[in-house]
């Protein structure tokens, strides 16, 4: 499995998921510049990391969304690379068009950073296939734009198809998003999305290691 | 001002209103032998103010401790430098932002959040931990909520956007706060020591490059209004505050890392305070070079700007780096990559002197030395400030539980989660302890190794007697370092003060710095940074000074060899023995117990004996690096009751407790003594551990064992549930109203 | 030629900042505060013949960029020609 | 009584929002793109008998919550009366 991870000005989590990546499968990821026209061809995962790119200026990940790197992104999306993005990467994937709906500003107006608990909602993807429906998982989340939203049909589709990878387990959602969605996918499956960060939950000493299996759900699937 | 009159000859008049005084003015007319035109006094104003000549504060300093074989760079560089072994250093430095934050609360906390990052990444070293001490007003007074809330979000909004965790700091709230925040942050950074990068512009005839955002007219004579004392009109300082971007500050951190990563520097500073100009002349300064700077070439975010504006803008987000010739398009190179402005404003020179170039004119030709070595150092005149009467009877109240229930939801000892889950201390992926123990734990990333980081002072011990307080602020930094596992290695300090020509206040800096010298030696732990902050008093409507409490705060900085030996200060297991280091004598003067409970400011501050720190401290460390010892944490304000109940609060288990012998039990439970710790361990290694400190002449004794989900004290109990909601509600009860 | 751009919350849409701004306002002790919205405003200096031209280059913007049409709308002013 | 208001940096203040969005316009192209200033608006139902009253309510919220005057102008509109 050969991950490339973009980054754009001002992404910050950018080293951390490249830290995890190389731990859990064993080969580094390339990292991509946003200005450069395309993403390797051998890349067989994208993934767009964590952080405040364009400063979360205008609307978060609004700017990021049309760096020129973003066209190949696009491209490879349609052609059924699998795309993982994180917090602001989740915020540029809808941006986008790549996921339907939009995060605004949390419902508390202020940033959160904290464990949250998550429930598995969907197992059978490349992503999640390391867990089982239902389980709960600790990853924590550090956003100030998590609030998931998007209108009834879309919500209703996103149900309906088993969309939702992630939900906020009930009385633990940190940003007021829409039926606790943390995370979610395209219809083919092989975008995500999600605020919550796996990145920082590989190693016990940060205090959780359930994010592992999914970076582990990755390079079972796609090597 | 127009540029016609930047060019006229300055006043007397006018040095004033810029904050020099007669003498100071006299000085400058001979020490240039001419009159100087406005631009140059305005550089004058600046390079002689408090904030950059530390005139009041440098004759005190110089009695600090500031070496030791791991210091690499002590004061006098943009941040302290300690070696950690294996070719890596730690860069670190605290600086204050009181009065731009006490005036726009967000991005004055912001705009210091930039600053002191920059301070460190001048250096070559990448930001990894932000911690931030901050003391604000009565939590009833009706400032305080807004300038708690705009402060936090500020610092939270620059960090989170930096990506860089902020892992820890320190709250307080007392009245004499309520017109003069304080807003101190402190930046610590990763380098390697073999590629530390300094500001010294040597050579003549080297690139002077700007980087950075374009300057505008923003903050201009911030540097003296950082050192100019609050009144009533301090609103109509208003425009002078200034806006910070962290998005391009992270692009000036790696772009500027990125150009470190090759030989091209020959110096690099960062324009904070007085921005061009102490920049400039100290590049300058410490490199016996001279510089003369082209102004038409400053990028500029506005029109018409005269040189005097841009050499006094404080402008964020910018640097200047001499470079060695012919690399200036390899540095462009990189800075064009990150979106940044770059441009060549001038050049070094063997002159000695600065000369600004504007519109072909000369406008400005100061000789260096003039600015930076002759600027004004006096030894103001000080009193020992009057001592406390010692403490008369203090009553015992009817319920030690009842009392330790009120604490632990009292506004200095309840919980910060409100404050520090807006900051993002993940980032990183290295935060091993997050705020809320006894001192922050950050690897160092992809080795064993971790640093430990801690903020300490309580300003009301150092109000009671400075002397006492300073020491026991380094002491106190020494033992949350120690209680989590760390060897305490180096200090910064920021030294937040009153009005400097009041000898009284003078009098407690002069005592403070003393005891923090004095500490400092005694536990082999130096002073490698600092900043200065005098002038912190508000004048009231009946014409009477308020002046803040001496507030010496002290960050400090400790190692993990190996970071899986560490100490946390939650209850781990049931039925581990709580045991009791150091000695407890009963100590209420000044306590919290006094404060809170009784309403009574009065006594004497604890004693701090600093061997019995060192021993305590050396004794609890090694447990734990040895892996005997998980479980920590030192007594600090409430005393040993509350630093138990904080252990099961944190661990959800709780304690069942003996009762002292003899001696009161509420001086006992509350006594604020120094150089004690509660450590818990199995009952099997009980023994051996009390035997073990007995052989380290340590005092030690076994006063109950954990257990259960209440703390139980001889017949009366209190469950964990009971104590934990009150204390993690107050402060978002607070924010709520 | 410059232009103004309105980019408000779609009713319907979540408007946490201006339901915060109501309840403070409420708080503070106005009475009778009802719906509030809170949105952007940008203005920007551009190159246009005329006020048609820009509002129509103003509209690309926000279509491309400067609106996100899934939970904004948004309203152009040409304010000098 | 509906009340619209606009907040803007002053001149003179950064607006690094602004500035973002200006590079980020000629990013994708748009030509001769000069100052961009990004603000707030405000929009709020209040009681009021008339348009004045009305202005003069949005005013003290201004200078009490919406605004912050150290950085900010403020802009008021009586929408409808
Ligand atoms: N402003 C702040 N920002 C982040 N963390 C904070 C802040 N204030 C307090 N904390 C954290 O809360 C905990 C308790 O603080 P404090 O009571 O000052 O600790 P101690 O008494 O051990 O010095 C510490 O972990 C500290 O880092
Ligand atoms: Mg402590």
């Amino acid at each position: 499995m050969k991950a490339a991870v973009i980054v754009f000005p001002a992404s910050n989590c950018d080293r951390d998921v490249a830290t995890a990546l190389t731990q859990i499968t064993g080969r580094s990821p390339a990292m991509v510049w946003h200005a450069n026209a395309s993403v390797p061809g051998d890349a067989d995962l994208i993934v767009l990391p964590g952080g405040f790119s364009y400063g979360d200026y205008l609307r978060a990940g609004a700017m990021a969304a049309h760096s020129p790197i973003m066209q190949d992104v696009i491209a490879r999306a349609q052609k059924g690379t699998p795309i993982l993005g994180i917090c602001n990467g989740f915020q540029i994937l809808c941006e986008a068009g790549l996921l339907p709906g939009a995060l605004i500003k949390n419902a508390s107006l202020s940033f959160v950073c904290r464990p949250v608990n998550l429930t598995v909602e969907a197992a059978n993807t490349m992503f999640t296939n390391r867990y089982a429906v239902g389980q709960t998982i600790s990853i924590p989340v550090a956003h100030g734009m998590g609030n998931y939203v998007a209108d009834e049909a879309t919500l209703d589709a996103l149900e309906d198809e088993g969309l939702v990878a992630l939900r906020y387990t009930l009385g633990d959602n940190p940003n007021g998003a829409a039926r606790n969605i943390a995370g979610i996918m395209n219809r083919e499956r092989t975008i995500l999305g999600l605020m919550p960060h796996p990145e920082r939950a590989c190693d016990n000493a940060l205090g959780s290691e359930d994010g592992k299996a999914l970076f582990m759900s990755l390079l079972g699937a796609l090597s | 001002m127009k540029h016609e009159d930047t060019m006229r000859p300055g006043t007397l008049e006018a040095a004033k209103q810029f904050g020099l005084n007669e003498a100071e003015w006299a000085n400058i007319l001979r020490l240039l032998n001419r009159t100087p035109n406005m631009t140059e006094l305005g550089i004058f104003s600046v390079m002689w103010s408090e904030h950059c000549s530390y005139k009041s504060s440098r004759v005190h300093l110089r009695t600090l401790p500031t070496s030791a074989p791991w210091v690499i760079q002590g004061p006098g560089e943009n941040a302290g430098v300690i070696d950690i072994g294996d070719g890596d250093a730690i860069v670190f430095k605290m600086e204050s932002h009181n009065h731009p934050s006490f005036i726009e609360p967000f991005q004055g906390a912001a705009t210091g959040v930039g600053g002191i990052m920059r301070d460190v990444f001048t250096m070559g070293a990448r930001p990894i931990a932000m911690l931030n001490a901050l003391r604000f007003g009565e939590p009833e007074h009706p400032k305080t909520r807004h300038l708690l809330a705009g402060v936090v979000s500020g610092i939270g909004s620059y960090g989170n956007c930096m990506g860089v965790p902020t892992v820890g700091g320190e709250v307080n709230f007392h009245k004499a706060y309520n017109g003069n925040i304080l807003v101190n942050a402190m930046c610590v950074g990763l380098a390697r020591a073999d590629n530390i990068w300094l500001s010294a512009a040597k050579g003549a005839g080297n690139p002077v490059v700007y980087v950075g955002s374009k300057t505008g007219r923003d903050g201009i004579h911030g540097a003296t209004m950082a050192s100019a004392e609050f009144s009533e009109d301090a609103e109509e300082k208003r425009p002078t505050v200034q806006v910070g971007d962290p998005f391009t500050e992270k692009l000036l951190l790696e772009a500027c890392l990125e150009l470190m990563a090759t030989d091209a520097i020959i110096g690099i500073q960062d324009m904070g305070a007085a921005g061009l100009t102490s920049a400039s002349c100290e590049m300058a300064a410490k490199g016996g070079a001279g510089i003369e700077l082209w102004m038409d070439k400053v990028p500029q975010r506005e029109a018409g700007m005269t040189a005097y504006e841009m050499m006094l803008s404080e402008s964020q987000e910018r640097m200047l780096m001499v470079l060695k010739p012919g690399r200036e398009a390899e540095a462009e190179r990189i800075f064009r990559k990150w979106e940044l402005d770059f441009a060549v404003i001038g050049i070094t020179t063997d002159t000695k002197r600065i000369v600004l170039r504007h519109h072909g004119e000369d406008v400005c030709d100061l000789p260096v030395n003039v600015l930076a070595d002759e600027a004004p150092v006096y030894e103001r005149p000080w009193v020992e400030p009057p001592r406390p009467a010692p403490l008369s009877d203090v009553p015992a109240p009817p319920s030690i539980l009842g009392v330790l229930k009120q604490l632990v939801a009292s506004p200095d000892l309840a919980s910060r989660r409100w404050i520090w889950e807006q900051y993002d201390y993940s980032v990183m992926a290295d935060t091993i302890q997050k705020p809320g123990g006894d001192a922050a734990v950050v690897r160092v990333h992809g080795t064993g190794k971790a640093v430990a980081l801690t903020t300490d002072v309580t300003p009301r011990y150092c109000q009671a007697d400075p002397y006492l307080g300073g020491m026991q602020a380094i002491a106190e930094a020494y033992r949350n370092l120690s209680a989590v596992g760390a060897k305490p290695l180096a200090v910064t300090d920021n030294l937040n003060f009153g009005n400097p020509q009041k000898p009284e206040i003078m009098g407690q800096f002069a005592l403070a710095v003393r005891g923090l010298g004095e500490a400092c030696r005694a536990l082999d732990f130096p002073i490698v940074s600092g900043n200065v902050s005098l002038y912190n008093e508000t004048l009231l409507p009946n014409g009477q000074y308020q002046n803040i409490l001496p507030t010496p705060a002290i960050g400090g900085v400790g190692l993990l060899r190996d970071w899986r030996h560490m100490a946390t200060i939650a209850f781990k297991a049931e039925g581990e023995a709580v045991i009791l280091i150091g000695e407890t004598k009963g100590h209420l003067g000044q306590s919290l117990y006094l404060r809170e409970i009784l309403q009574r400011e009065d006594g004497t501050p604890p004693l701090v004996d600093l061997g019995s720190e060192k021993r305590n401290g050396i004794f609890v460390r090694t447990l734990i690096e040895a892996g005997q010892v998980t479980t920590a944490h030192d007594c600090a304000d409430g005393g040993l009751l509350v630093a138990i109940a904080e252990m099961a609060m944190a661990g959800g288990i709780g304690a069942e407790l003996a009762a002292p012998v003899n001696g009161d039990p509420h001086a006992y439970w509350f006594g604020e003594d120094q150089a004690r710790y509660v450590i818990c361990v199995p009952q099997s290694t009980a023994h051996d551990i009390l035997a073990q400190a007995d052989a380290a002449a340590v005092p030690a004794a076994r006063i109950g064992t954990t257990g259960g989900e209440m703390i139980i004290l001889d017949e009366t109990n209190i469950s964990i549930r009971a104590l934990k909601d009150p204390h993690e509600a107050w402060l978002p009860d607070l924010m709520r109203r | 030629m410059r232009v103004r751009i309105h980019v408000t919350p779609k009713s319907g849409v979540l408007d946490p900042q201006g339901k915060a701004i109501g309840n403070a306002l409420t708080r503070l002790g106005f009475q009778g505060i009802g719906d509030v919205r809170a949105g952007k405003i940008i203005e920007v200096q551009l190159e246009a013949p005329d006020a048609d031209a820009a509002k129509n280059q103003a509209k690309v913007m926000c279509e491309r960029l400067l609106a996100n049409k899934v939970i904004e709308n948004y309203v152009i002013e040409v304010l000098n020609e």
